[in-house]
């Protein structure tokens, strides 16, 4: 699934002659991945940390902190921490795949069944049945 | 002929933000759909990606700052305890035709006054406030992705076809956000 | 978890109504937009005018829709004359919040009981209620020219830029409406 | 202003070659100008109905028949009114231009200045300078 960057593995001027007078230069696609699964797993987070939260206390309590007082409850530690995961997995899979070809097919799957997951987490007839 | 601050509040977040969010998104969707081969000339190419990576980021700065205001700052206005006296938790709800000083909106639905609207905190709120942070992370995901190839993803039918499904839930997300919120601001709004 | 029959039509009036008009016009001003000489191929203009068209037709409708059922449906409850009891016209309005089954929306903002609300109506709902019907006469008027000249926008710049000023013009005259819409909502709400 | 129906007086095909294999017939100006005509005047009765109401109190009873008892009032008349002006003017200029090309910038801003006059007449502190 990861392979070392190949510029010409794409004929990208082939397919859209168009393209060719823009001179663009090819792209590695693994910072294209990074965000593909980083997404997935943000989103995967929102609805674990939603369920988690009916389900744990202490997790509960532990999501609550992040209010810093303002009143807005577990909310504000199950968004900060997704919002985290996103951003903190976008960069390490950056840097990990910033010069590396990594299959987008694969990543894109592996982001929407995150994706999907991390919905139903957050549908409340879902993370009910926990109560 | 004034809001309040708090009426200030929900109509940036919904009204303003929202209406800017749905105009990129479709503006956006618009320049995205044509990005396959044999469509534009190159100079069309250059128009048109100027216009898309305007679009896709103003699409995702809406949405970040549609949930940070919605959360941090209308929020807790909603859910806040105002109506428990002693043992009653809607004491202050007696008789309540809307929320009120003595009942938030949180508090107006759950103690079904004003017929059964209970549902509509625990399965709209409650949807609502947790998956609208899906559509800020999924729409920075495609600008990022539009960003970063540009012109070819026109050579590329399969990745631009990807995009567009981030592209198109970060959306639907935003839609059972916005949808949800419209409604409960008509059944309980904030005061 | 259910909307009243008030509720249901000023959903559809307001929230459906306006989404799907702020769709369409995006994404209808996005494709008119690149209709200049050189942007696109023969097989482009195909593919873009298609959906040109139904944005266009689809941006009139539903303005049409909102006007009929904003004036027909929902503003009759707006304006109807609740409150009076003998000489005094605002009666019912006495220690009102919000409007109610004794005082509408529109005695509401008129009696001043929550403060100066009596320029919500006498400018913003006066204005919106004259003012939105401009905007189905022009979203019709242009999507005639873009149906009826088609691809040709493309080679007559002046043209294409009259079309863009209707297209244009009609979404500002809905968006007086539909803010001012949604700010007498929240002030004084159709109960 | 207006002329018989030219079908060579615009080089489309020379300005935009990417037409040409459209092979689009040309057609008349005479239908545009009606429909940029008829909208502007359309919003202009819009303001004038909206105006002539405040002045006088018999417009105002005959633009209140429209609203067939539904509580409309004279909205029900002026949007009617305005509407009907609309598609009038529009099938009359049309009927008329059908075959005719008409200079359109002149068409275009009739039409916009009747549309600005119209707004202006549903603007309320112009209006309510006749109450």
């Amino acid at each position: 699934m990861i392979t070392d960057f190949d510029p010409g593995r794409h004929d990208d001027e082939g397919v859209a002659p168009e393209l060719a007078p823009l001179d663009l230069a090819d792209k590695p696609d693994g910072p294209a991945a990074a965000v593909m699964i980083a997404s997935g797993l943000g989103v995967f987070t929102l609805g674990l940390m939603t369920t988690l939260a009916v389900i744990n206390g202490s997790v509960k309590s532990f999501l609550e902190w992040f209010q810093f007082d303002q009143g807005v409850g577990a909310l504000a530690g199950k968004s900060t921490v997704a919002v985290l995961v996103f951003f903190v997995a976008w960069l390490v899979l950056y840097l990990i795949w910033r010069e590396k070809d990594v299959v987008l097919k694969t990543s894109f799957y592996i982001g929407l069944g995150l994706g999907i997951l991390g919905v139903i987490g957050t549908f409340p007839p879902f993370f009910e049945w926990f109560e | 002929m004034e809001f309040s601050s708090r009426e200030t509040w929900t109509v940036i977040h919904g009204l303003v933000l929202g209406t800017l969010f749905l105009l990129a998104f479709a503006g956006g969707l618009a320049g995205l759909w044509s990005m396959r081969p044999g469509l534009m000339t190159t100079e069309g190419i250059k128009e048109r990606m100027g216009r898309l990576y305007i679009g896709a980021w103003v699409m995702a700065a809406a949405a970040w700052a549609a949930v940070i205001t919605g959360t941090w700052i209308v929020y807790p206005w909603y859910r806040v305890k105002l109506a428990p006296v002693g043992e009653d938790a809607y004491a202050g709800c007696v008789d309540a035709i809307l929320p009120n000083a003595a009942c938030s909106p949180r508090d107006f639905l759950k103690s079904n006054v004003s017929g059964e609207t209970e549902m509509w905190h625990i399965f709209g709120m409650e949807w609502k406030e947790h998956v609208s942070w899906a559509a800020p992370i999924l729409a920075t995901a495609a600008a990022f992705l539009i960003a970063y190839y540009g012109p070819r993803l026109i050579a590329r039918p399969w990745l631009r076809a990807a995009v567009i499904v981030m592209f198109v839930a970060a959306f639907a997300a935003a839609l059972v956000g916005g949808a949800f919120g419209a409604f409960l601001n008509k059944i309980a709004p904030i005061v």
